[in-house]
């Protein structure tokens, strides 16, 4: 086998891997659109909050601590306990539930009927607050968050495939628990929304507001849940961005990652955020392995917005939307 | 009813004017947005060094130092408006930590003489003085930091690079194509094989490079990031295994910021500094006393020591002395952005001095001229310890390769001067 | 082939009803699997009032859709003053001087009735877009004039007092008028109204009868219209085709189709074998 | 009590579409147009002009541009960046090729560029709709900023990648390079503005701006009354691609005088635009200057009252300004939807009535 091709056949794999964090991301986005029409472009920084807040809530720092000593001259930094990782999360996951509820009670609820644009920019107004209270909260230097992923390149398949093609893969193995994790995250949602009475009211109000309302549905509470659910997701998100490249302020901006696969996927699909993701994933990195060289690398960052382009001016109802009929 | 308003306008006039003496060093700093975990250590290592001053010395030269502190996330608009708004108020020198806007700056500042200090970053050609009067970037810039990482390659390896391979991890901005072009001199003269890998901010997602750099086997990497892309880099390469002692960054991908968050994995990274690093200089316990424990620090008096807080406070330091350089030359304590330019350019430091002022071999001894605005272009390399999350200087202060640099410098503020009828001065 | 070969003739109440200005011949559409409309042929003369009736789903819609060109049927051509269309975007056929109404009202919300109204008139605008840019002179003159001739169909249509009120405040039945009035200033050579009575009570379909009426008498504007409800159409119309899941089960005169017994069938709901 | 139309009688239709058809708006227009041509040139300094007029000036250009393509044509873009860039790179080529030439004429040229441009990008449109064509159009931003970094031609090969705005004059009064006069980049970008402000308001109270509503409010509906939606839409893109052009040019050469693209015509840029538009108030050019006011002056007051007056620090200051902003764009939205032009018209709705409201 050449070389070129076990390299593809690398460079493919870690592709995939890669696409299934960017699904993962596109997920949360998902999520939200397909319950209340509303595009998140706070995900992101929802994503760095709650990596923000896990690590905070770990390391044992006091919230505003900032700002409390620059008012009252106090020195406080830290409470000098440290809480365990799992603890952590379930208290991160907390107040992700308590910022759903907010969200919905001081945001969304007053917005209700407005048209996507709106709902959109809202969402733009909560990521500038939501940055600027993670900040305040927490401060902005670069925090290093461990709760025990592992990393590294995975020495069995190096060894494996060194035995098959004389030339090691690598595979991360923190991309390996991402996709587990991945996995295993799907599949509880698909659980969750086929065979639990929240997830069944959650799709009834998907496909339609008005009548989920009329056979006695609480949007009210069904939004509260999905954004906590979305906020399930970013903090996932979050922990496996942050365990790559420290926990700072340029998590908010792997939403970028995520917006072609929505275009690619669909806004409503979560199959669709899946096979998406992956598409980007590989599509990205074999183009960067195959053509960057020629024309000087760095092509990611575009490439994926002109994959799904392409796509989406060829099938413009996405990978799994149906045709659209258009009609008067 | 005219009279009232009268009467408030001059009294508005005279609190805005300076109500005493003071020296203004505007600070445009970024503790916000993605370049934070770099602009807080080095502001409040600027901040504090005046602030020192002002504790301790009562000043420079009996005049207090006023830092103004003005922040731009980064961002090119907001750095303008940090200098319209800070110029009126007898600023001496300007500090901007990025290259995007030194560059907005750069005419600025000639046209209102007040002097730009770009140390390590900014227009590496703004060296030739002859050329950009205002403007300072002594002791080092980025052609020498890419130099002095391939003197160091060839140390290691006895004084031949050929037939090595080497690879540059760049952030693909203005910023990381810096060192490109002396990189590939530099290659030409000593025979290696460079290929250049760009990184599109902001760099979360470099997987793509370094399986490349995985395939391609080379015998050292050199990087050039900033922010994201440092940590995620350090950490990609410890994944593949990459030999950290073979893998160099420029200065501002050599923090602790960089580092920390792949933990052990990033043992022996180097890095290339200009100044020196560590918190093991007697001018830190001046700082502890009449600084952190009067609880007057910038920041949260945890940066000592950092790399990136000992630059801005070597900043400072070289602020401070070429302020004193000015009261010399002129005699007047007061000075203003004149004086401050003559000052920088008869700035010099020995070793003595850094001695006197507490930091002994804090960087290289060099003097400024009219002409050479670049300093010395020496540097030392640096190499972290993770084990004691310390970094330790591996060698002296060594000089870069100026044969190589200086045709480079001469070509390209030539061209800037051909493109904006500049006059040469100095002569 | 020249379709003018009819020769017109006067209706009672003093019309002159003209030549073949559109011929349907075989039109056969389907979506998938399901046909919509099934080899349907029929005609429509200058000046006179043609209806399409039938029951909920027969294809009436579908057949104005293809009349305005939105569908392009699988089978069949449209011949339109004599000659057979080439397949055509929607806005060219609207530019030939075909004008409609919708069935659910497709009024242009977020601008003034006025400026909807205005929109019926793009097939009159001629300057170009550095014109418009520069305003004085031809584009403005052009503006006046076209808001002239605006004017007077609102006048005539009576919605003056509603002209520069956003359309999204106004209430259903004025809403329809509004759709007529911008389908009117087209100056079309043939109106299409689908189903302009929808959901109106007896005092507005009163109002909308009279409008369509004084419309084909004033203007001599060729209508063809949709309706479910066959109580007033036949009031209104010359000829009548009448509809049937897909198929056209009868045309003539309104006399002539009530006596129909496949279309006495189909409204009575016998049941189809 | 003198706001008022009642006794404002048109006599001719042309009177009728006028631009301010309120006899106080027109007095009003005319007292800010003097105030803004013949007042303010003379006593403004470089800090007002830097930091507030300069970027006022030229980011409602971009914003009239970006509401012709989304507030009027309902075609949402996110390649405001991108397109920007494109205007400022052509106006330093221009600049740079031909030196002899006035730059008026340059940042007129680059805006034709930008505009072709534009139009390519939009060529999607016409098979992607809503948030869709929102994302497709960040295709154009990140591909267009990646192009000017890679082609060193775009940068006339300077060693640092940077673009430098060399002296110009117009009339023999220096507008770009370091030695410009406050008032005379002003009054420059103030004539485009101006210029650009008529051609919109033009645009949109005749055909196009009918035809344009016409494909936002209902596409399909449209193209059957005989709007054709490619020419419709291809112009949106062309007419908003010069305004934004124009502003990219304006945006390099008058204000920043050196520009790195990544940096400065980044997706912020884009994102930034659009709130814009969208705090102003969409399909409204009177909005476009409020949304561009808004986001370019909050800013600098409330670093200007946090931090010089209550001296806070200036981290602090700038983390409470994003959760102010982010807070004040929320509390806009759910007050007023449409944003502050829809304020303004119900604000001067009730002044029309008052002190008669019923």
């Amino acid at each position: 086998m050449s070389d070129q091709l076990v390299f593809a056949m690398e460079v493919f794999l870690n592709g995939l891997m890669a696409g299934v964090l960017y699904a993962l991301v596109a997920l949360g986005f998902v999520l939200i659109y397909k319950a209340s029409g509303i595009f998140n472009y706070a995900q992101g920084v929802m994503a760095l909050f709650s990596a923000l807040t896990l690590v905070g809530i770990m390391e044992g720092q006091v919230p505003f601590a900032h700002v409390i000593n620059a008012t009252f001259g106090t020195d406080l930094h830290h409470f000098g306990w440290h809480v365990p990782g799992f603890v952590a999360i379930l208290l991160t996951m907390a107040v992700m539930v308590l910022l759903a509820i907010c969200v919905q009670k001081f945001v969304f609820r007053h917005l209700v009927g407005q048209e996507p644009i709106i709902l959109f920019m809202a969402t733009i107004g909560l990521a500038y607050f939501l940055e600027g209270v993670g900040d305040l909260m927490w401060g902005s230097e670069i925090k290093k968050l461990d709760v025990g992923l592992p990393q590294g390149i995975n020495l069995m398949i190096d060894e494996t495939t060194f035995g098959w093609f004389g030339y090691g893969f690598f595979i991360d193995n923190l991309d390996i628990v991402a996709t587990i994790i991945a996995a295993l995250l799907v599949t509880a949602l698909v659980i969750f929304s086929q065979y639990t009475k929240q997830g069944r009211a959650m799709r009834a109000v998907a496909d339609d507001h008005q009548a989920a309302l009329s056979v006695g549905i609480s949007l009210n509470f069904i939004w509260v849940m999905v954004w906590s659910v979305a906020g399930f997701v970013a903090l996932v998100a979050g922990i496996m961005w942050g365990t790559k490249s420290g926990v700072q302020f340029s998590l908010s901006l792997i939403a970028l990652k995520a917006l072609p696969v929505l275009m690619l996927g669909g806004f409503t699909s979560i199959p669709g955020a899946i096979v998406g993701g992956l598409i980007i994933g590989v599509g990205e990195k074999l183009f960067e392995f195959a053509i960057g060289p020629m024309v000087g690398g760095a092509t990611e960052n575009w490439f994926a917005y002109v994959l799904a382009l392409i796509f989406l001016v060829f099938r413009p109802q996405g990978l799994f939307g149906e045709k659209i009929i258009e009609r008067v | 009813m005219k009279m009232k308003l009268a009467t408030m306008a001059l009294g508005a006039l005279m609190a805005a004017g300076p109500v005493m003496a003071d020296l203004v060093f505007p600070d445009l700093s970024y503790r916000t947005g993605p370049y934070a975990a770099g602009g807080i250590p080095f502001s409040d290592g600027y901040n504090d060094y005046f602030t020192l001053l002002n504790e301790r010395d009562g000043g420079i030269g009996g005049v207090k130092a006023r830092v103004i502190e003005c922040e731009t996330g980064y961002n090119t608009e907001k750095g303008v408006e940090c200098y319209e708004a800070t110029k009126g108020e007898g600023a001496l020198v300007y500090q901007p930590l990025s290259t995007g806007i030194t560059y907005q700056l750069i005419p600025k500042v000639t046209a209102d003489g007040i002097a730009l200090h770009t140390m390590g970053y900014g227009r590496t050609s703004a060296a030739n003085g002859k050329v950009f009067s205002n403007v300072f970037n002594y002791p080092a810039n980025y052609w020498n930091g890419a130099s002095l990482v391939v003197n160091h390659l060839l140390e290691i390896n006895g004084g031949d690079l050929g037939g090595k391979k080497i690879a540059l991890v760049y952030h693909n901005s203005a910023y990381g194509k810096e060192p490109i072009r002396t990189l590939e001199e530099l290659s030409k003269k000593h025979g290696f094989d460079l290929s250049l890998i760009p990184v599109d901010h902001p760099g979360q997602e470099q997987k793509s490079q370094w399986l490349q750099i995985r395939r391609e086997r080379p015998d050292y990497v050199t990087m050039w990031g900033w922010g994201v892309m440092n940590q995620v880099a350090i950490q990609e390469a410890a994944n593949i295994r990459f030999p950290m002692e073979n893998f160099i960054g420029v200065w501002w991908s050599g923090s602790e910021n960089d580092v920390l968050p792949a933990g052990t994995a990033a043992n022996g990274y180097k890095a290339v500094t200009f100044h020196n690093v560590g918190s093991d200089f007697p001018v830190f316990d001046d700082v502890q006393a009449h600084v952190v424990d009067k609880g007057l620090a910038a920041g949260a008096g945890d940066q000592i020591g950092t790399a990136l807080y000992n630059r801005g406070f070597y900043a400072a330091m070289l602020a401070a002395e070429a302020v004193r350089t000015a009261q010399e030359i002129h005699g007047v304590a007061d000075i203003n952005a004149a004086m401050m330019l003559d000052g920088m350019e008869a700035l010099e430091i020995t070793e003595d001095r850094m001695a006197e002022l507490g930091m002994p071999n804090f960087g290289p001894s060099f003097k400024v001229s009219c002409e050479n605005h670049g300093g010395p272009g020496t540097g030392a390399m640096a190499q972290w310890d993770a084990s004691a999350k310390t970094w330790s200087l591996i060698s002296d202060f060594n000089a870069s390769d100026m044969e190589v640099i200086q045709p480079l410098i001469d070509a390209d503020s030539n061209a800037y001067a051909a493109e904006n009828n500049i006059a040469t001065r100095c002569n | 082939m020249n379709d003018m070969t009819h020769d017109s003739y006067t209706t009672e109440d003093g019309r002159t009803i003209g030549g073949v200005v559109m011929e349907m011949k075989n039109i056969t559409l389907r979506f998938g699997g399901v046909v919509a409309i099934e080899n349907i042929s029929f005609d429509i003369r200058e000046g006179e009032i043609r209806a399409i009736i039938g029951p909920n789903g027969a294809g009436k819609s579908s057949m104005l859709n293809v009349i305005s060109g939105f569908y392009v049927p699988q089978e069949g051509d449209v011949f339109y003053k004599g000659q057979k269309r080439p397949p055509m975007r929607p806005y060219q056929v609207a530019q030939q001087g075909i004008a409609r109404t919708f069935q659910n009202i497709a009024l242009f919300e977020g601008m003034s009735v006025l400026d909807n109204v205005m929109t019926g008139r793009l097939r009159q605008m001629k300057s170009g877009l550095l014109a418009q840019a520069l305003w004085k002179g031809k584009a403005e003159a052009e503006e006046v004039a076209n808001r002239e001739a605006v004017e007077r169909i609102i006048d005539f249509l009576e919605i003056q007092h509603i002209r520069k009120t956003p359309v999204s405040r106004l209430p259903y039945g004025l809403k329809k008028r509004v759709e007529l009035a911008r389908a009117l200033a087209a100056e079309p050579s043939i109106l299409l109204l689908d189903e302009p009575m929808a959901g109106m009570n007896v005092e507005e379909k009163e109002d909308m009868s009279r409008f369509i009426l004084d419309v084909n008498d004033e203007f001599g504007t060729t209508i063809a219209l949709i309706e479910h409800d066959m109580g007033v159409v036949m009031d209104l119309s010359d000829r009548v085709v009448v509809m049937d899941y897909g198929k056209k089960i009868g045309d003539g005169t309104p006399d002539e189709v009530r006596n129909n017994q496949a279309v006495i069938d189909a409204y009575l709901g016998v049941a189809h074998d | 009590m003198f706001y008022r139309e009642a006794g404002d009688f048109k006599t001719t239709y042309a009177a009728d579409s006028q631009t301010f058809p309120i006899k106080f708006d027109r007095f009003r227009y005319y007292a800010v147009s003097f105030v803004a041509f013949l007042i303010i040139p003379f006593v403004i300094n470089d800090y007002w002009v830097n930091a507030i007029f300069l970027p006022f000036l030229i980011y409602s250009i971009a914003a009239i541009g970006l509401n012709i393509l989304v507030g009027y044509c309902g075609q949402v873009s996110l390649g405001t960046g991108g397109f920007m860039a494109v205007g400022a790179y052509g106006c330093y080529k221009l600049m740079t090729a031909f030196p002899e030439v006035s730059i008026f004429f340059h940042v007129l040229l680059a805006g034709g560029i930008t505009s072709i441009v534009c139009v390519l990008f939009g060529l999607p449109s016409l098979r992607i709709k809503g948030f869709y064509l929102a994302v497709a159009t960040l295709a154009a931003q990140f591909f267009l900023v990646w192009l000017f970094n890679r082609v060193p031609w775009f940068y006339n090969y300077s060693a640092s990648g940077q673009i430098n705005a060399p002296e110009r004059t117009v009339f023999g009064i220096e507008v770009t390079g370091p030695n410009t006069e406050a008032w005379a980049t002003y009054l420059f970008c103030l004539v485009f503005l101006t210029i650009c402000a008529l051609i919109a308001r033009n645009l949109t109270r005749g055909t196009q701006g009918r035809t344009w509503m016409a494909i936002r409010d209902m596409d399909i509906a449209a193209e059957i009354i005989g709007v054709n939606p490619l020419k419709a839409k291809i112009s949106a893109f062309a007419v908003s691609g010069f305004f934004v052009g124009v502003s990219g040019a304006l945006f390099f050469s008058v204000y920043l005088g050196a520009v790195e693209v990544g940096e400065v015509f980044g997706i912020n840029k884009s994102f930034l635009v659009l709130f814009m538009i969208i705090i102003g108030g969409l399909g409204s050019i009177f909005g476009s200057f409020a949304g561009a006011a808004f986001l370019v002056l909050l800013p600098v007051l409330l670093k200007n009252v946090l931090v010089g007056m209550l001296g806070w620090p200036t981290d602090l200051a700038a983390h409470l300004e994003f959760l102010i902003i982010g807070g004040l764009i929320i509390t806009f939205l759910i007050a007023e939807p449409h944003g502050l032009a829809q304020l303004w018209r119900v604000a001067k709705e009730k002044l029309r009535l008052w002190p008669f409201p019923h």
